[in-house]
C-alpha cells in the first residue's frame, strides 16, 4: 500500500480531493450563510426569522435549494441566448476558481501558488463579466442600468481594496498565502494591529466588491427592481446567488489570511516570544466551544414542537459532539494533525466573524446613492489607501534602518494616516452635500 | 512533457479559432467575448512558459481591466445603428498590397528562425521565483524606462480627464 | 415661473455619449410608490430631466357616492380615503357637518377626539418613517416602527372595535364612551414612546449615509411650497411656521400647549426632522389631554335625522399629511348636495415634479417617500 | 339619482342618542351644554392646559336652549373692508357678498376671474389657493359654480370666490397665479367638463383618458356609462 501514496501521486491526488470537498461543501455553506443572514437580520429586528422548516429553521437552506431547482427557468424572448446562458456560468466558475489558493489549514490548500494572492484577485475581478454580460443579455432597461452601475462600482472598488491589501503585503514580503500566514506567525503579531487602516479600507472595498450592504446598488430593490438579475429565474438565478456568496467567503478568506492570521490560533507564537510561559489551554478552546453548542442543541431538542424536529435537533447536537470529539482528539495527536484540524476551525471562525460584520452593516446602514458611492471610492478610499501605503512603507523602513520596534513605528504611521483621513473627510463633506444645486 | 505540448496546442488552437470568430461575428458583444477568450488563451501560453507573473498581469490587466471598459462602451453606445449602415469595401487593391507585405515578413521570420521552430524538448526551467525576478529587473536594471513609461501614462490619464471634464 | 435650472436642463441637446434619453416607467405596480402611483421619468443617464405622475388607478368616486348617502351613512366612506389616518379623516368630516348644522360636540367628546387624532398622527408618521427608511435602504427601522404602531392600533381596537378604518366618531360627538383603562393604556404608550423615538434617532439622524441620502434631496423653497398649495410637514420643513391646530384651532387643541417644528432648507432631511419632532409634540398633547378628561355628555343633542339648512361650509383640519378640508353644500334634504374633499396628498404630490427635476433616479424613490402620499386620498 | 334607494324615510334602527352600551360616566344633572354660535370656539374657561381649576363642568350652565332648531340665520349680506375694496376696484363684477356660517363668500363675474384672483393674491395677500372646485346646479341656466377658496397667511383668514359659468362657457384658468390650480383645474375638467382656457395641459387626471361623459354632473347616468365602457373595453355584456 505504501507505494500508492508516493509524494508525486499525493501531490496530484490531494489537491483534487480538496477541490472536490470545497466544490461540494460550498453550495451547502452558501445556503447556511443565507440562513445565518436571515436569522441575524431577524434578531436585529426584534423578530424570530425562519422557524418552520426544521428546528429553528435549520433545514431552511435545503428547502430553498429544492425550490430553486424546481422553479421554471425563463429566458426572455428577445434575449441574447448565448450570453444569457454564459453569464451566470462565468460568475460561478470565477468565484469557485478563486478557492484554489485559499489556505484553510496549513495542509488544507489546493495549490500554494507563488502568486497566490494575485491569482485570487485576478480571478475575482473576472466576476464582473458575469454581471455585465448578464445585464446586457436580458435586453431590458432595468438590467442594463444595473449592469453598468455594478461594473463601474466593481472596477473602482477593486483598486481601493487592492491598495488596502498591498499595505499588508509590505509586511509579509511574499505573495504566496502560506508565506503570508507564516510571516504573521514569525512576527508574532497579526497584521491587523500593524496596519488597521489597511484592514478598514479592505473591508469597505470588499463589501463594495461583493455588491453588499450599503453598496448594493446593482440590485437595489426599490429603484431598479433587481438590477442585472431581474430576468433570471430558477436555477440560473441561483447560480448568481451562489457566486455572490462564494465571493463573500473568498473576500472573508483573504481578509482572514492577510490581516487576521489565517489558521493561526490567537497568540499562536506566544511561547517563541515569551519562552517559559505556556498558554496551551487556548488549544482546548475550540473543543469546549463546539461542546457548548452541542449541549445547547441537546437542551433545545425536547422543547421542539414537532417530533421530527426533535429528531433533527438531536442529530445536529450529535454532529457538534462529533466535531468536538475530533477537536479534542487532535489535541493528543501529532502537532501536524493538531495544527491542521484546529487551523481549519480557527480559519472558519474568523471567516464567519468577518461575515457577521457584513450582515451587521447590511441591517444598520441605508443604501448609498450611486454618485456618493463613486465619490467615496475615488475621493476618499483610494487617496487614503495610497497615503496609508506610503506611511506604512516609511514605518517599515524606519524600523529596519533605525532599529525602532515595528509596533512603535506602525502606531506613528496610523496616526499620520488618520490625520489625513480627517482632512479628506472634511473637505469631502463640503461639496458632497448639494450635488444637484451646483448648476443654480 | 507530453502534457505541456498537448496544452500548448490546445491554447494555440483556442487563440486562433476565437480570434477568427471574433472578427466574423455580427453581434459586437459576441465579438468582445471571443476577444476575451483569445486573451485568456495567450495568458495560458505564458503560464506554460512558467512566467506566472506575466500570466497574472495579462489576466488582470487585459481581461480584467481593458476588456471591461470595452464592453462598458459597447453597452453605453448601442451600436445597432452603426451595424445597419452600408459597409463599403472598395480598397481591394490597397488591401492586397498590404497582405502581400505582411506575408513576406512572416515568411522571412520563419526562414531565419528555422532552428527555433522545433525547440528542444526540455524547456529551460526559469527560476521559480518569477515575480521576484521581474521585480528586480523592473526596479533595478530598467529603472529609468519604467519611470518614463509611468510619467507617459500619467500624462495620458490627465489628458483623458481634462477632455472628459469639459463635457460633464 | 420658469425656473432657471429646469430650462437649462431641458434644452440639453446632445446627451452624454449620444445615448438617447431613456423613458423609465415606475409603477403603477412598484414596491416603493406607496400604492398605485405611476411615474413616467425622462432620464438623461441617471439624472431626471422631466417627470409626470399618472394617477387615478384607485379612483372610487367617493364624491359621487356622497350625493346618494345621508350624512351619517357617508361617514365610513371618509375613512377609506386616507386609510393610514382614518381617525383624522373622520374628525374633519364630523366637524364640518357639525359646523353645517351650527352645533358643536361637547367638551368631553372634543377632548377624546383630540387624543385619538393625535395618536393617529403618531401612527401615520410611524408608517411613513418605516416605509421611507426602507426605500432608502435601511431595513431595520420599519420593524421598530410597526411594533409601536401596533400598540396604537390596539388602543383603537379596544375603543371602537376597528384598527384601520375605524369610523371612531359620529356627527355631533362620540358613539362610544372611553373603555375602562383608556387613560392607562395611552399613558403607558406615551411613557415608553420617548425611549422608542430615541432608538430611531440613534439609528438614523446622525447616520452619515442617511444624511448623505437625504440632505439636499428634493428641495422645495417656501415660495414654491405656498404657490403650489403644499401644506403639512412638507410646508413646515420649507420654513413656513403654519399649522391649522394653532392658526384655526378646532376640537380641543386650544386647551393644550405644543410647539410647531419648522426647518429652513425644505429638503428630505428637514422633512424627516419635522415629522420626528411632530411625533414628540403629539405625544405631549396626548399626555396633557389624558391627565384630565372632562366629564359630561359625549353626544350633542341633534336628533337622528339630520336636515341641515341650505347653504355651504368649508371646514379643514391638520391631518398628518397636511390641510384636509371638507366643502359641503347642503340643499336642506338629508343627503348632502355636494361634498368636496380637499386632499392634502393630491396637492402635495403636484409638487413632486418640481422636487424631482434634476435629481437622480435613486432620489426619486426618496422624494416619493418624503412627500408621504397615500393613493387612496390622491385618487378619492 | 336614478334608482338609488330613496333616503327619504329616516333610517329607523339607529340607537337612541346617548350611549346605551356603557352607561355614561355619570349622568350630568344640569342640562347639556347648549350649542353656542359655531365658528368661534365657545368661551370655555381659558383653563391653563395643565389642570383646569374646577372640575371641567361647563363654565356656566347655559339656559336650556331647545336642541338646534334655530339653526344659524340665512346667509346675511357681508360688507367688510375687503368687499368694499373689491367693489371699488371691480365695480359690478362683484355680484354679491354674503356670510354663511361665519364664512365670507364673494360671488364674481366669471370673465373677471383672473384679474380678481391676481388682485386678491398680490394686494389682498391671499397667497395660498386652498382649493378650486365646482358645483353643478343643472336647473340654473349658468349651471356650474366655480369655487376658489383662498387663504392669507398674513391675515390668517379665508375667503371663497364663487363664479357662475354656463355649460360650454370657457373659464379663465388661474394657473399662472397659483401653480396649485394646475391639477385642481384638470380634476374639474375631468369631473365636470369645464374648459379652462389658458391651462398648459387640460387632460383627464383621474378617469381613464378615453372615458366618455363627466361623472360628477348631476345628470350623469352611471349605469349606462358603465355598460358602454365595459362592452367597448372588455368586450363583455355587463351583467348590470
Amino acid at each position: 500500500m505504501g507505494h500508492l501514496f508516493t509524494p508525486s501521486i499525493l501531490r496530484l491526488v490531494l489537491p483534487v480531493l480538496y477541490a472536490v470537498v470545497i466544490v461540494a461543501v460550498l453550495p451547502l455553506m452558501a445556503g447556511y450563510i443565507v440562513l445565518m443572514e436571515r436569522k441575524v437580520m431577524a434578531d436585529m429586528q426584534a423578530r424570530l426569522g425562519p422557524m418552520r422548516v426544521g428546528p429553528h429553521g435549520l433545514l431552511q437552506p435545503i428547502a430553498d435549494a429544492v425550490k430553486l431547482l424546481l422553479k421554471e427557468d425563463i429566458i426572455p424572448e428577445k434575449a441574447d441566448r448565448l450570453l444569457f446562458w454564459l453569464a451566470p456560468l462565468v460568475s460561478v466558475t470565477m468565484a469557485l476558481l478563486a478557492y484554489a489558493a485559499l489556505p484553510i489549514g496549513p495542509a488544507f490548500q489546493i495549490a500554494d501558488l507563488n502568486i497566490g494572492l494575485l491569482f485570487i484577485l485576478a480571478v475575482s475581478s473576472l466576476g464582473i463579466y458575469g454581471i455585465v454580460l448578464g445585464g446586457w443579455a436580458s435586453n431590458s432597461h432595468y438590467s442594463l442600468l444595473g449592469a453598468l452601475r455594478s461594473a463601474a462600482q466593481l472596477v473602482s472598488y477593486e483598486t481601493a481594496a487592492g491598495l488596502g491589501l498591498i499595505s499588508a503585503l509590505l509586511l509579509a514580503g511574499s505573495l504566496s498565502m502560506k508565506d503570508i500566514v507564516m510571516a504573521q506567525y514569525d512576527q508574532g503579531m497579526w497584521f491587523i494591529f500593524y496596519v488597521p487602516i489597511g484592514f478598514f479600507i479592505y473591508m469597505v472595498g470588499s463589501i463594495a466588491e461583493t455588491n453588499r450592504a450599503p453598496f448594493d446598488l446593482p440590485e437595489a430593490e426599490s429603484e431598479l427592481v433587481a438590477g442585472y438579475m431581474t430576468e433570471y429565474s430558477g436555477f440560473r438565478w441561483s447560480l448568481y446567488f451562489l457566486a455572490e456568496y462564494a465571493n463573500m467567503i473568498i473576500v472573508a478568506g483573504i481578509a482572514t489570511t492577510l490581516f487576521l492570521g489565517g489558521w493561526l490560533r490567537p497568540f499562536a507564537s506566544y511561547h517563541d516570544h515569551m519562552p517559559g510561559t505556556s498558554i496551551e489551554f487556548l488549544d482546548a478552546l475550540p473543543a469546549l466551544l463546539v461542546l457548548g453548542v452541542a449541549l445547547y442543541c441537546f437542551f433545545l431538542a425536547p422543547k421542539q414542537p414537532v417530533k421530527i424536529q426533535k429528531l433533527v435537533m438531536g442529530l445536529v447536537g450529535g454532529l457538534c459532539l462529533a466535531i468536538a470529539g475530533i477537536l479534542a482528539g487532535s489535541l493528543f495527536a501529532s502537532p501536524g494533525v493538531l495544527q491542521g484540524v484546529h487551523g481549519a476551525f480557527w480559519f472558519m471562525a474568523k471567516v464567519f466573524g468577518y461575515l457577521y460584520c457584513f450582515l451587521w452593516f447590511r441591517f444598520t446602514f441605508p443604501r448609498y446613492r450611486f454618485d456618493q458611492l463613486m465619490r467615496l471610492g475615488w475621493r476618499f478610499l483610494i487617496p487614503l489607501a495610497l497615503v496609508n501605503l506610503i506611511t506604512m512603507a516609511v514605518a517599515l523602513l524606519m524600523s529596519r534602518e533605525w532599529g525602532w520596534s515595528l509596533r512603535l513605528t506602525s502606531i506613528l504611521a496610523v496616526v499620520v494616516t488618520l490625520a489625513v483621513a480627517m482632512w479628506l473627510a472634511k473637505n469631502d463633506e463640503v461639496d458632497s452635500v448639494v450635488p444637484v444645486a451646483e448648476s443654480e | 512533457m507530453v502534457l505541456n505540448s498537448i496544452l500548448f496546442y490546445f491554447f494555440a488552437a483556442l487563440a486562433v479559432v476565437s480570434a477568427i470568430l471574433m472578427v466574423t461575428r455580427r453581434n459586437v458583444v459576441h465579438g468582445a467575448v471571443y476577444l476575451i477568450t483569445t486573451l485568456l488563451a495567450t495568458a495560458g501560453v505564458f503560464l506554460l512558459l512558467q512566467a506566472e507573473f506575466l500570466f497574472i498581469v495579462q489576466v488582470i490587466l487585459y481581461v480584467g481591466g481593458i476588456m471591461v471598459l470595452f464592453i462598458f462602451v459597447i453597452m453605453l453606445v448601442n451600436l445597432d445603428v452603426s451595424l445597419l449602415q452600408y459597409q463599403f469595401n472598395r480598397q481591394r487593391f490597397v488591401a492586397g498590397v498590404l497582405a502581400l507585405a505582411l506575408g513576406a515578413q512572416i515568411f522571412l521570420a520563419i526562414k531565419m528562425g528555422q532552428k527555433s521552430l522545433f525547440p528542444p524538448l526540455h524547456v529551460p526551467d526559469i527560476s521559480p521565483k518569477n515575480t521576484e525576478a521581474v521585480a528586480d529587473a523592473l526596479f533595478g536594471h530598467f529603472m529609468l524606462p519604467f519611470e518614463i513609461a509611468s510619467i507617459l501614462l500619467l500624462v495620458a490619464m490627465i489628458g483623458a480627464v481634462v477632455m472628459a471634464k469639459r463635457r460633464v | 415661473m420658469s425656473d432657471p435650472r429646469t430650462t437649462e436642463l431641458t434644452n440639453v441637446s446632445t446627451t452624454v455619449l449620444g445615448a438617447d434619453e431613456i423613458i423609465l416607467n415606475m409603477g403603477p405596480q412598484h414596491p416603493s410608490t406607496h400604492g398605485v402611483l405611476r411615474v413616467k421619468l425622462k432620464l438623461d443617464g441617471e439624472r431626471v430631466v422631466d417627470s409626470e405622475c399618472i394617477i387615478g388607478y384607485l379612483h372610487r368616486g367617493v364624491e359621487k357616492i356622497a350625493e346618494h348617502r345621508s350624512y351619517q351613512q357617508f361617514a365610513p366612506y371618509v375613512d377609506r380615503m386616507d386609510y393610514v389616518a382614518a381617525v383624522s379623516n373622520g374628525l374633519g368630516y364630523c366637524e364640518a357637518v357639525e359646523k353645517l348644522l351650527g352645533t358643536e360636540a361637547p367638551l368631553r367628546a372634543r377632548v377624546v377626539r383630540t387624543i385619538l387624532t393625535e395618536l393617529q398622527r403618531i401612527a401615520s408618521h410611524l408608517l411613513w418613517l418605516g416605509t421611507h427608511a426602507l426605500d432608502i435602504g435601511a431595513l431595520t427601522p420599519v420593524f421598530y416602527c410597526f411594533r409601536e404602531r401596533e400598540e396604537i392600533l390596539k388602543i383603537f381596537e379596544k375603543y371602537c372595535g376597528a384598527r384601520l378604518t375605524t369610523h371612531a366618531f359620529r356627527i355631533g360627538g362620540l358613539q362610544y364612551e372611553t373603555y375602562d383603562g383608556f387613560e392607562q393604556d395611552v399613558k403607558r404608550f406615551c411613557d415608553d414612546f420617548t425611549h422608542r423615538i430615541d432608538e430611531y434617532e440613534t439609528l438614523l439622524t446622525e447616520n452619515r449615509i442617511w444624511v448623505g441620502r437625504t440632505k439636499g434631496v428634493g428641495i422645495l423653497s417656501a415660495a414654491d411650497a405656498i404657490a403650489l398649495g403644499v401644506t403639512g410637514p412638507v410646508l413646515r420643513a420649507s420654513g413656513v411656521k403654519w399649522d391649522l391646530r394653532k392658526a384655526m384651532p378646532y376640537a380641543a387643541y386650544d386647551l393644550y400647549k405644543f410647539e410647531i417644528p419648522t426647518r429652513e432648507t425644505g429638503d428630505t432631511y428637514d422633512r424627516y426632522v419635522v415629522r420626528m419632532e411632530e411625533m414628540r409634540q403629539s405625544r405631549l398633547i396626548c399626555l396633557q389631554a389624558i391627565e384630565n378628561i372632562p366629564t359630561g355628555p359625549i353626544m350633542a343633542r341633534i336628533g337622528k335625522v339630520l336636515k341641515p339648512p341650505p347653504g355651504e361650509v368649508y371646514h379643514s383640519i391638520e391631518a398628518p399629511k397636511g390641510e384636509l378640508g371638507y366643502y359641503i353644500v347642503s340643499d336642506g334634504t338629508t343627503q348632502p348636495y355636494r361634498v368636496r374633499v380637499r386632499p392634502p396628498s393630491f396637492i402635495n404630490l403636484q409638487a413632486f415634479d418640481k422636487m424631482a427635476r434634476g435629481s437622480l433616479v435613486a432620489d426619486v424613490v426618496a422624494i416619493i417617500g418624503t412627500i408621504d402620499i397615500v393613493l387612496g386620498e390622491v385618487d378619492r | 339619482m336614478a334608482n338609488d334607494p330613496s333616503e327619504k324615510d329616516p333610517a329607523s334602527k339607529p340607537p337612541a342618542s346617548g350611549a346605551e352600551g356603557k352607561p355614561v360616566a355619570q349622568k350630568p344633572a344640569e342640562p347639556p351644554q347648549s350649542p353656542v354660535a359655531a365658528a368661534n370656539p365657545p368661551a370655555t374657561p381659558d383653563s391653563t392646559a395643565a389642570k383646569p381649576a374646577a372640575p371641567a363642568a361647563p363654565a356656566a350652565p347655559k339656559a336650556a336652549a331647545p336642541p338646534a332648531k334655530e339653526a344659524p340665520p340665512k346667509p346675511l349680506p357681508l360688507d367688510n373692508e375687503l368687499v368694499q375694496r373689491l367693489k371699488g376696484r371691480f365695480g359690478d363684477a362683484i355680484r354679491e357678498a354674503t356670510l354663511d356660517r361665519k364664512q365670507a363668500i364673494v360671488t364674481i363675474a366669471v370673465d373677471q376671474l383672473r384679474e380678481i384672483s391676481r388682485y386678491c393674491r398680490d394686494d389682498e395677500k391671499f397667497d395660498m389657493l386652498v382649493d378650486l372646485t365646482a358645483v353643478d346646479w343643472p336647473k340654473r341656466e349658468k349651471r356650474f359654480d366655480v369655487i376658489l377658496i383662498l387663504y392669507s397667511f398674513a391675515k390668517n383668514e379665508r375667503v371663497r370666490l364663487k363664479a357662475h359659468a354656463g355649460e360650454n362657457e370657457p373659464v379663465p384658468s388661474v394657473c399662472e397665479i397659483w401653480p396649485a390650480a394646475n391639477w385642481l383645474e384638470r380634476e374639474c375638467y375631468d369631473m365636470f367638463g369645464m374648459v379652462f382656457e389658458g391651462h398648459p395641459k387640460l387632460t383627464r387626471i383621474l378617469m381613464p383618458d378615453e372615458w366618455q361623459g363627466y361623472p360628477l354632473r348631476k345628470d350623469y347616468d352611471i349605469l349606462k356609462q358603465d355598460t358602454d365602457w365595459v362592452r367597448e373595453n372588455l368586450g363583455i355584456e355587463s351583467g348590470q
